[in-house]
C-alpha cells in the first residue's frame, strides 16, 4: 500500500477493522508525542534556560538548518530527475570545502580576506563551486550515467562506492588531519537584534543561503532549462519524446546540485571551521533526511525540511530529552533526527509539505 | 565519402580511441600516485631488488591499456604502443612538474620518495622520456599478448603465478612458516621476508609455465567438453573444499579471516532473504547483528551488568530469538514504506539502535561506551572452542545450515510469495498474499541469521563494543550480496570472499581498504551489474516436469497455442 | 433468475478534489458475463480497484455474496474468491511463467515455511499437487513447454493468457478481466474471445469484463453497465444499451464513436 | 480441491528443484568426502602450538625461542588504526616507531629491523584479526600498539597465547594494567599512562589548582573519553567538588553550540572534555562564542597534545589547558625536541596526533629488551627466548622522550607524573611540548 493510501485510510479505521499493525503504528505516534509533550512540559517546569538561551538554540538551529537545506537541494534535484539517492553528495560538499580551504588559507594569511572580505569570499566560493561542480559532473559521467535506465539498488550501491572513493582520495591526497578554516575578525563579531546577540557569520550564512536558494528556485521555475528539468522529473520518457535532451538536463541538474554543494561546503567550513575528509558524510545523510522531510523532489520542501531538521536537532535535546531527565541528551541528537525521518517516512512519505509526488515515488 | 575515406576515418577513430584508452589508464595511474598508493606499493618488492609492486602496477596499467587498445584487427601493435605511451604520459608529466615546483605542501604524498620512484634516480629530463619508453614497451607487450594467443598462453600463467606469489608473499610465508624440512628449505629458496628472490621468481615462473603447458594440453579437451554450468559447479566445489580445508592446514590467521568471511556469509544469506527475494532494501541490518551480539554478551558474560551467566549454547538460541523479535518490531512500522525510502528508513532504524547502544542513557543495561567484556567461549564437553580455526568451523556449520534453510525457503510457497512481492506488491496482494505476514517473516528470518552471526561474533571477540556496529556493516553486507549476485546463494559466498576476505588478506595495504572498496563497487556496477555469480534462471517446468510431460505425451494432444 | 454474486452499491471514489466515481451501483448475477464499458476516463478501472480493494471506496458498499467486502485488505478479497487481470499486463516479470501460476495458487497451498525447511512429507505432497495443477493450467492457457521462460520474455498474447491463468489459479468465483483484448488485432481478438468462453465453460465462473471493443462486448455479454465521468448512465442487455440515447451521446464525439454506433 | 497424486509419477518428481549438485554430480560428492577426510587429517596432524618449552641454539626458554637467521630481519609487529576516521591517531604512533628504528640506524644486533604494521581499525574485530595475523607469524618478536583499548582487550591475550609481548602505545583503559587483569594479559605492558591516574590528576588540578567547585564533563562515546571523564568525575566528587552533569556528544558532531548553551545554563566553574582532535576543537572554539561561559575554565585530555590539534582549533587554542604527563625538562626526556624535528623532516608535517612519543618509547623499550636477551651463535643466527624477553621488558628502565619508562608488576611502564599544559600560540609550527603547550602546574 502506498503512503498516499495509508494516509487516506487512517481516518476510516473503524472498530473491528483495526489490525495489529495499526495498533503498533498508533502506539508509535503516541510514544513520540508523549516524549515531545512530557519533555516540553518538563523543560518548562524546570525553567533552566533564559529567553536569550532559547533564542540562541533557535539561531544555531537556523544556521545549521540553512546549510542542511542547501545540501538537501542537491539530493532532491538529483532524486527528482534520476530517482537516484546520490549517496556521495555529502562528499561533494567536502570537496568544495577542501577547495575553498586551499584558497581561503593563503588569502587569510596575506591579510586579503580581512581587507577585502567580499572579493575574498567570492573567490573562495568560486573555486569551491567550480571544484564541486567538476567533481559532481565527473561522478555523473563515470559512475551514474550507465545506470540511467536500471531499476533496483545498483545505482545506490554505485553511489555508495563513489562516496568511499571520494573520501579516500581526498584523505590520500591531503592527509587525514583536521584542517582549520581561517576566522577573520569580521566574521567573529556579533551584533544585536531585539536585545539578543547574533554572530555575524550566522546571519551571513543564513542570508546568503536564502539568496542562493531563491536564485536556484528562479532558475528551476523560470528558465527554459529549469522547465525541461521539471518535465524530466515528471516523466523522463515523455520529456524525451517531446524533444528534451535528457542527458543535458541531467548534467544541468548535477551542475546545480554541485554548485549548491560547493557553497554549502564553504559555509559549513566557515561556521564550524574544520575540513577533513570524512566531514561530508554525516551532514550528507542528515541533509538527505531533510530532503525527505520536505518532500523529495520539491525545492521549497528541501529548504524548509533542512531548516526544520536543524531546529529540531538544536532545540530538541534540551527541550524534549533534558525535560525528561535523560542523561547526556546531546549524545542522542542523531536519535531525534532519525526518529523524525522515520516518522515522516512512515506517516507522510510525501514529506511534510509535499503533495504532488504521490504514487510513483512512494 | 568513398570507401577509402571511410576506412581512413575509421582508422583515425581507432587511433583516437587507443589514445583515449591510454589516457584513461594514465589518469588511473596518476590518481594512484596522488593518493599515495603507488608509493606504498613501491615499498613492497615482488621480486627483490628487481621489481617492486609499484613498478609492476605501472607496467600492468600500461600493458592493460595496450591490450585494450589492440581490439581492432589492424595496426594492433602500434595502437598498443600508443596506448602504453598515453598511459605513462600523466606520470611523466607529474615527475616533471614535481621537479619544477614543490607540490607537497598541498598534496602530501608527492614526496621526494615518489619522485625517486618515478625517475629511478635519473635526472627528470632524462627520466620522463625513459618512463614513456617503458610505457611504450609495456603497451606493445600488452597488445602482443592480446594479438597472439599462443604468446599469452605461454607467458601469462607463469607471470600471473609470480605476481600472486609476490603479492601474497606474506600470507604464503605465514602458511609455510609452520613447516620445517624440505618445505622450509623450498620456502627459503623462493622467499626472503621481503619478497620473492630472483631465483625464486624464475623458479615459480618456469614451474608454473611447465605445469600449465602440460596440464593445459591434457585438460583442455575434457573441460571444454563439459557444459559451462557443470564446469562452474566443479570449480565451485573445489573452491568450497579449499575454504573448508584451508584453515585446518594453514593455521589461525587464515582461520580468522575465513571466520570473518563466514560471519558475513551468514549475514549475507539473511539479508538476501530480505533484499534478494522479498525486495526489501534494508540498510539497518547491522541492528540485528548487534542484538544477537549484545544478547549473547549479556546472557553469558562475566561482567557486572550481565543479566545471566548461561552457557554459550543456551544463550545462542535465545539471542537468535531476540533478533527475530527485533526484526519483526523493525518490520512493523516500515511495512508501508517502499524502495529507496525503505532503505533510508531502515538505515535510520539501524542508526537509532547504534546510538542507543552507545549512549549513556542505555549504559546501565548495555555497558555504553565500555561495552561488555569477558564473554566466555563455547565449550563442547571439556573442549573449548577458543582458537580461530575451531570457531571458524562453528561459523561454517552455522553458515551451511543457514544456506540450507535459505535454499529450501527460496523454493517454497513463502519464497514464491516473496518474489511476487519483490516484483509487484499490489498484484501479489490481489492474489491473496498476506503482505504483513510475508514481510514480517522476511524481516524475522533475515534477522535470525544476522542474530546468529552476532552471537558468534560476540563469543569470538569475548567482548562487544558499540563501535563494532556501524552503518558500514550494513553497507558491507548489502554490497557483498550485490557484488556476488542478487538472490544467489553462491553469489553471497563469492561476494564475501571478494569484499571481506581479500581486503583482510591484504591488510598491509589496509590504509587504502576503502578506496579499493569504493572503486570495486563502482566498477562492478558498471561492468557486471548482475553480480559475479548471478542466480540462475530457475528451471522449474522442464526439470521437475519433464518426466510428467513425457508420460503425458499422447494423452494430451491439444495444440500448444490457441 | 440466478442469484446476485457481486453487488456494488452507491460506490463513490474521490482523489483529493477529483471525483472519479460517484454513486455507482450495479449487480452481477452468478454465472453471467457482465461488461463495464464507457469512454476513456469513465472510471472503469477505478470500479475494479474498488471491488478488489486495491482502492478503498470513499463511500458506498460492496457486497460479495453475503459478505461486505469494502474495507477488507485485497488479500482477504482474493481469498473470498475474486481475482483479476490488469489493463497493462502486470505479471511477475522476473520469475518464470510456471512460478507465476504457483504464486497464484498461494491461497490454496497449506504448507508452512518451516514445513518447507524441514521438507515434510505434507509439504512435498502439497508442492507436488500444486506443480501438477500448475502444469495443467499451463496447458490450458496454451503455454505448455514455455513454463520455464521468464514471464517478461513471453510474447504479448502469451502474457495476456498467462495473466488470466494466474488469476484462475486462485480459483475465483468471480473473475475481473480488464481489457483482455487491448492492443490485439481482430484475429487475436477472436482467439481471446474463444479463450474467455472456454474459461467460463471449464471453470464455471462469473466474469466481469472491461472492454473497449464493442464487437466483443455485444457478442459475449449477458449484461452491460455503461459509465461516463464516474457515473452510471445506462445498464441492461447489450441490445438495450446499444439503443440508449445517453450511451450514444456519451460515445459520439469521442474516438470510440465508430465502435459504438450500432452496426 | 485435492487432486490425487498420480501413481505414474516418478518418486523423484517433487515440487522442489533439486540442486544439480545433489541430483547429478557425483564428482561433487566425491569432493565433499575428500574435503571432510582431509580436514580431519589436517586438524589431527597440525603442529603443536608454539608456546611450549623449547631449546634452540644457545637459548632455552619456557615458552619458546625465536631463531632469526643471519641477515634476516628482526620482525616487530605493530597494530594501530590505519584506516577510517581515526587514521591520524594510529599513523602518528606508527611513525613514532619508525623514527625509533631510524635512531638506531634501522639495525639491531646486526639484523635489520622490520615493522609489520597491521591495521586494527580501532575496533575489537579488527584487533582480533590483526593480533591473530601477527601471532601467526612465528618470527614476530614483539608487538607495538594498539592505540585503542578496545583493540588491546581481545588482541593482547591472542598475542600472549603465542608467547608474544604486546606493548600498548596509547591504550589507556585502567583495566588493562589493573591488578586483577587476569593471566591472559600477563604479556601486556604499556608505555602510556592509565586513565585512572590521568583522571585522578585532572581532578586534583581542578580542585587544588583551579579551586573549581563545580564541573561538567563531556565525552564522545569512545571508551577512552568515557572512562577518563568518569574517573575524573568520581575523584572530583571525592575531593569535595560537585559534578553538575556528565554530557556526551558524538565524535562527528560539529555543532556544539546547543550543548554548550545547555552547559552554560548550569554555570560550571570547569568543563572537562577529554575528546579527540576534531570534536575537542569544536567544543573549544564554540565555547568561546557561547554567552555565559566567559569565566568557565576548559580542560582537555592528553590526546590533544599535537600540532594537529592546534591547527584544528585555530586561535581559540591560546590559553587552553590539557592534563598531560609531566614533560618539563626534569621529568621529560630532553630528546623530545630533536624527535619532533626529525618527525617533521621525515613526514613533512608536524606530529598529527598525541601519542607518537609513547610509541617511540615503546619501540625503544622493545629494542633495549631484545638487546639484553638475544644471543648470537657462531653462524651469526640470533636467538630470542620469549619468556626471557617478557621478563627483560618488565625489567628495563630508561629515560624515554615521554618520560621515564619502568614497568610495574602489572605492565604499567609509563610512570605518571601529572602536569597541566597550556597552549601559548595558535601557530601549529610552534608546537613544542614544554613551550607550546607549556607547563603551568604543578608550579
Amino acid at each position: 500500500m502506498s503512503g498516499a493510501q495509508l494516509a487516506r485510510s487512517q481516518p476510516r479505521i473503524s472498530v473491528g477493522r483495526v489490525s495489529p499493525v495499526d495498533i503498533v503504528l498508533w502506539s508509535l505516534r503516541i510514544l513520540v508525542l508523549f516524549v515531545v509533550f512530557a519533555g516540553t512540559i518538563g523543560a518548562i517546569v524546570k525553567d533552566r534556560y533564559t529567553a536569550a538561551q532559547w533564542f540562541d538554540f533557535v539561531m544555531f538551529g537556523l544556521t545549521i538548518g540553512a546549510i542542511y537545506a542547501q545540501i538537501a537541494l542537491g539530493y532532491t534535484m538529483v532524486y527528482g530527475v534520476l530517482r537516484l539517492i546520490n549517496f556521495a553528495h555529502g562528499d561533494i560538499v567536502m570537496c568544495g570545502a577542501f577547495a575553498g580551504y586551499f584558497v581561503a588559507s593563503p588569502l587569510d594569511r596575506s591579510g586579503f580576506l580581512t581587507d577585502h572580505p567580499v572579493i575574498g569570499m567570492a573567490a573562495i566560493l568560486a573555486v569551491a563551486v567550480a571544484t564541486s561542480t567538476g567533481i559532481a559532473l565527473l561522478t555523473e559521467r563515470i559512475a551514474y550515467r550507465p545506470f540511467r535506465r536500471v531499476a533496483g539498488s545498483g545505482p545506490l550501491i554505485a553511489a555508495i562506492g563513489v562516496s568511499f572513493f571520494l573520501e579516500q582520495t581526498f584523505r590520500g591526497m591531503f592527509g587525514s588531519s583536521v584542517k582549520s578554516y581561517p576566522a577573520p575578525a569580521w566574521q567573529r563579531s556579533t551584533f544585536e537584534v531585539w536585545g539578543f546577540n547574533v554572530p555575524r557569520i550566522d546571519v551571513l550564512v543564513i542570508g546568503l543561503a536564502i539568496v542562493f536558494m531563491a536564485g536556484l528556485y528562479l532558475i528551476v521555475q523560470r528558465t527554459k532549462m529549469g522547465t525541461a528539468m521539471r518535465a524530466v522529473a515528471e516523466d523522463a520518457e515523455a520529456a524525451a519524446l517531446m524533444g528534451i535532451d535528457v542527458n543535458k538536463v541531467v548534467v544541468f541538474t548535477f551542475v546545480l546540485g554541485g554548485a549548491m554543494a560547493g557553497i554549502a561546503g564553504v559555509f559549513y567550513a566557515f561556521v564550524y571551521k574544520q575540513v577533513y575528509f570524512f566531514m561530508g558524510f554525516t551532514p550528507g545523510i542528515k541533509a538527505f533526511g531533510a530532503a525527505v522531510l520536505g518532500g523529495i523532489g520539491s525545492i521549497p520542501g528541501a529548504m524548509i525540511g533542512g531548516v526544520f531538521l536543524g531546529l529540531v536537532e538544536s532545540v530538541g535535546p534540551s527541550l524534549f530529552l533534558d525535560g525528561l531527565g535523560i542523561p547526556a541528551p546531546y549524545q542522542l541528537r542523531d536519535l531525534i533526527a532519525f526518529t523524525l525521518l522515520i516518522m515522516v517516512l512512515i506517516f507522510r512519505p510525501n514529506g511534510i509539505f509535499g503533495e504532488r509526488m504521490a504514487k510513483q515515488r512512494a | 565519402m568513398t570507401a577509402v575515406e571511410h576506412g581512413r576515418a575509421g582508422a583515425a577513430l581507432a587511433w583516437r580511441r587507443a589514445a583515449l584508452v591510454g589516457l584513461g589508464f594514465g589518469a588511473g595511474a596518476l590518481h594512484l600516485a596522488a593518493v599515495g598508493v603507488l608509493l606504498m606499493l613501491h615499498q613492497r618488492w615482488i621480486v627483490i631488488d628487481t621489481l617492486s609492486l609499484g613498478q609492476a602496477t605501472v607496467l600492468l596499467l600500461a600493458g592493460g591499456a595496450g591490450a585494450m587498445a589492440a581490439r581492432d584487427a589492424d595496426a594492433r601493435l602500434a595502437r598498443g604502443a600508443l596506448a602504453g605511451l598515453c598511459a605513462t604520459l600523466p606520470l611523466a608529466l607529474l615527475s616533471l612538474a614535481m621537479d619544477a615546483v614543490t607540490l607537497q605542501p598541498i598534496f602530501i604524498v608527492l614526496t621526494p620518495d615518489l619522485q625517486a620512484m618515478l625517475t629511478l634516480g635519473m635526472p627528470p629530463l632524462l627520466a620522463a622520456p625513459a618512463l614513456l619508453l617503458v610505457g611504450v614497451a609495456a603497451g606493445l607487450l600488452g597488445a602482443a599478448l592480446r594479438a597472439i594467443p599462443a604468446l599469452s598462453r605461454a607467458l601469462l600463467p607463469g607471470a600471473i603465478a609470480v605476481l600472486i606469489a609476490g603479492v601474497f608473499q606474506e600470507l604464503i610465508q605465514l602458511m609455510l612458516q609452520q613447516y620445517e624440512g624440505p618445505v622450509g628449505e623450498a620456502r627459503d629458496f623462493v622467499y626472503t621476508w621481503e619478497g620473492l628472490t630472483q631465483q625464486g621468481a624464475v623458479t615459480v615462473f618456469v614451474v608454473v609455465t611447465l605445469i600449465a603447458q602440460l596440464a593445459g594440453r591434457a585438460a583442455r579437451g575434457r573441460v571444454a567438453a563439459m557444459e559451462p554450468a557443470r564446469r562452474r559447479q566443479i570449480w565451485a566445489g573445489i573452491a568450497l573444499a579449499a575454504i573448508v580445508i584451508l584453515p585446518a592446514a594453514a593455521g589461525s590467521y587464515i582461520g580468522q579471516v575465513l571466520m570473518l568471511v563466514g560471519l558475513y556469509i551468514l549475514m549475507g544469506i539473511g539479508l538476501n532473504l530480505e533484499v534478494g527475494l522479498a525486495g526489501l532494501l534494508d540498510l539497518g541490518f547491522v541492528a540485528f547483528f548487534a542484538v544477537g551480539a549484545y544478547s549473547t554478551a549479556l546472557l553469558t558474560a562475566d561482567a557486572p551488568n550481565a543479566l545471566m551467566h548461561l552457557s554459550y549454547w543456551a544463550a545462542m538460541p535465545i539471542s537468535v530469538l531476540l533478533a527475530v523479535c527485533v526484526g519483526v518490531l523493525f518490520g512493523l512500522p516500515v511495512l508501508g514504506v517502499r524502495g529507496d525510502y525503505l532503505a533510508v528508513a531502515t538505515m535510520g532504524l539501524g542508526e537509532i539502535v547504534r546510538v542507543i547502544v552507545l549512549s549513556d542513557f542505555g549504559a546501565p543495561l548495555l555497558g555504553g561506551a565500555q561495552g561488555v567484556l569477558h564473554i566466555p567461549k563455547p565449550q563442547i564437553g571439556s573442549y573449548t572452542l577458543s582458537s580461530p580455526v575451531a570457531l571458524f568451523y562453528l561459523t561454517l556449520v552455522a553458515a551451511a545450515i543457514a544456506a540450507f534453510i535459505a535454499w529450501r525457503l527460496e523454493n517454497s510457497r513463502l519464497g514464491r510469495a516473496w518474489m511476487a512481492l519483490r516484483d509487484d506488491e499490489d498484484v501479489a496482494q490481489a492474489l491473496g498474499i498476506n503482505l504483513v505476514r510475508s514481510k514480517l517473516l522476511a524481516y524475522g528470518l533475515g534477522a535470525a541469521f544476522a542474530g546468529l552471526a552476532g552471537s558468534i561474533f560476540a563469543t569470538m571477540l569475548s567482548s562487544v563494543y558499540p563501535s563494532s556496529f556501524q552503518l558500514l556493516i550494513s553497507i558491507n553486507v548489502l554490497a557483498l550480496i550485490i557484488v556476488g549476485g542478487m538472490g544467489s546463494l553462491p553469489g553471497v559466498v563469492l561476494g564475501s570472499v571478494v569484499l571481506i576476505g581479500l581486503p583482510e588478506l591484504l591488510r598491509e595495504f589496509g590504509e587504502y581498504r576503502y578506496l579499493f572498496y569504493g572503486a570495486v563497487l563502482v566498477v562492478m556496477m558498471r561492468l557486471r551489474p548482475e553480480g559475479l555469480w548471478p542466480s540462475d534462471v530457475r528451471q522449474r517446468e522442464l526439470h521437475a516436469g519433464d518426466e510428467t510431460a513425457a508420460l503425458d505425451a499422447g494423452a494430451d494432444l491439444l495444440p500448444a497455442r490457441e | 433468475m440466478a442469484k446476485t454474486l457481486l453487488s456494488v452499491c452507491n460506490v463513490g471514489m474521490r482523489f483529493g478534489g477529483l471525483v472519479a466515481l460517484s454513486d455507482v451501483s450495479f449487480d452481477v448475477q452468478e454465472g453471467s458475463i457482465h461488461s463495464v464499458i464507457g469512454p476513456n476516463g469513465a472510471g472503469k478501472t477505478t470500479v475494479f480497484n474498488c471491488i478488489t480493494q486495491n482502492l478503498r471506496p470513499s463511500s458506498g458498499e460492496v457486497w460479495f455474496g453475503d459478505e461486505r467486502i469494502d474495507g477488507l485488505k485485497p488479500d482477504r478479497v482474493a481469498a473470498l474468491g475474486i481475482s483479476r487481470t490488469y489493463q497493462n499486463i502486470r505479471l511477475f516479470r522476473n520469475i518464470s511463467a510456471i512460478e507465476n501460476l504457483l504464486v497464484g495458487m498461494h491461497l490454496h497451498l497449506r504448507s508452512s515455511w518451516w514445513g518447507a525447511v524441514l521438507n515434510t512429507p505434507f509439504t512435498r505432497a502439497d508442492e507436488r499437487a500444486a506443480h501438477e495443477q500448475a502444469l495443467e493450467l499451463l496447458q490450458f492457457v496454451g503455454l505448455r513447454g514455455r513454463g520455464d521462460m521468464l514471464a517478461r520474455n513471453l510474447a504479448y498474447g502469451e502474457q495476456r493468457r498467462l495473466e488470466i491463468g494466474r488469476a484462475l489459479a486462485t480459483r475465483p468465483r468471480l473473475l475481473l478481466l480488464d481489457e483482455p483484448t487491448a492492443g490485439m488485432n481482430p484475429r487475436e481478438t477472436s482467439e481471446m474471445m474463444a479463450f474467455v468462453e472456454r474459461v467460463r465453460a471449464r471453470y464455471a465462473i462469473t466474469l466481469l469484463l472491461i472492454e473497449h471493443q464493442m464487437r466483443v462486448v455485444m457478442s459475449m455479454s449477458d449484461r452491460v453497465t455503461v459509465l461516463d465521468h464516474g457515473t452510471k448512465i445506462a445498464e441492461g442487455k447489450p441490445a438495450e444499451v446499444q439503443r440508449d440515447p445517453a450511451v450514444i451521446a456519451a460515445y459520439l464525439g469521442t474516438a470510440a464513436a465508430a465502435h459504438a454506433v450500432p452496426a | 480441491m485435492k487432486t490425487p497424486t498420480r501413481s505414474r509419477m516418478p518418486e523423484r518428481m517433487t515440487g522442489f528443484r533439486m540442486p544439480e549438485s545433489m541430483t547429478r554430480s557425483r564428482t561433487l560428492r566425491r569432493i565433499l568426502l575428500a574435503t571432510t577426510l582431509a580436514t580431519t587429517a589436517l586438524a589431527v596432524a597440525r603442529p603443536a602450538p608454539a608456546n611450549a618449552a623449547q631449546t634452540l641454539g644457545p637459548v632455552t626458554d619456557e615458552i619458546g625461542v625465536i631463531r632469526i637467521p643471519k641477515n634476516a630481519p628482526i620482525q616487530i609487529g605493530g597494530m594501530w588504526v590505519l584506516s577510517g576516521a581515526d587514521t591520524a591517531l594510529g599513523l602518528d604512533e606508527k611513525r613514532g616507531v619508525e623514527l625509533a628504528f631510524k635512531t638506531v640506524g634501522g639495525k639491531l644486533l646486526g639484523h635489520p629491523l622490520k615493522l609489520n604494521a597491521e591495521d586494527d581499525q580501532c575496533n575489537a574485530e579488527g584487533g582480533q584479526t590483526a593480533a591473530t595475523k601477527l601471532a601467526a607469524n612465528p618470527q614476530t618478536v614483539v608487538v607495538l600498539g594498539p592505540a585503542c583499548s578496545s583493540v588491546a582487550t581481545p588482541g593482547a591475550p591472542i598475542l600472549w597465547q603465542a608467547g608474544i609481548v604486546d606493548i600498548g602505545t596509547a591504550c589507556t583503559a585502567p583495566a588493562l594494567t589493573a591488578p586483577n587483569r587476569g593471566p591472559q594479559y600477563a604479556g601486556f605492558v604499556r608505555t602510556v599512562f592509565s586513565d585512572s591516574e590521568q583522571g585522578k590528576a585532572d581532578a586534583t588540578y581542578a580542585r587544588e589548582g583551579l579551586k573549581a567547585a563545580t564541573v561538567v564533563t563531556v565525552h564522545d562515546g569512545s571508551p577512552y573519553a568515557q572512562q577518563l571523564q568518569q574517573v575524573m568525575a568520581d575523584n572530583f566528587t571525592k575531593l569535595g567538588g560537585k559534578v553538575l552533569s556528565q554530557e556526551a556528544v558524538s565524535p562527528n558532531d560539529v555543532d556544539m553550540h546547543p550543548l554548550l548553551t545547555k552547559i552554560a545554563s548550569e554555570k560550571p566553574d570547569l568543563i572537562y572534555f577529554p575528546l579527540f582532535t576534531a570534536a575537542a576543537a569544536q567544543v573549544l572554539r564554540q565555547a568561546k562564542e557561547t554567552p555565559g561561559l566567559e569565566k568557565t575554565v576548559l580542560l582537555g585530555g592528553g590526546s590533544l597534545a599535537s600540532a594537529a590539534f592546534i591547527e584544528a582549533a585555530g586561535p581559540s587554542v591560546v590559553g587552553f589547558r590539557i592534563g598531560y604527563p609531566d614533560i618539563s625538562a626534569d621529568a621529560m626526556g630532553k630528546d623530545y625536541p630533536n624527535f619532533v624535528a626529525e618527525y617533521k623532516k621525515t613526514y613533512n608535517e608536524g606530529p598529527i596526533s598525541g601519542y607518537h612519543a609513547n610509541a617511540y618509547d615503546g619501540a625503544m623499550l622493545a629494542m633495549k629488551a631484545i638487546e639484553k636477551v638475544a644471543k648470537t651463535d657462531s653462524a651469526g643466527n640470533l636467538y630470542i627466548g620469549k619468556k626471557a624477553l617478557r621478563d627483560a621488558i618488565f625489567d628495563t628502565k630508561f629515560e624515554g622522550i615521554s618520560g621515564p619508562i619502568a614497568c610495574d608488576a602489572n605492565g604499567q611502564c609509563a610512570q605518571f607524573k601529572p602536569s597541566v599544559l597550556e597552549f601559548t600560540s595558535a601557530d601549529p609550527k610552534t608546537y613544542d611540548l614544554g613551550k607550546n603547550p607549556k607547563k603551568i602546574w604543578p608550579k
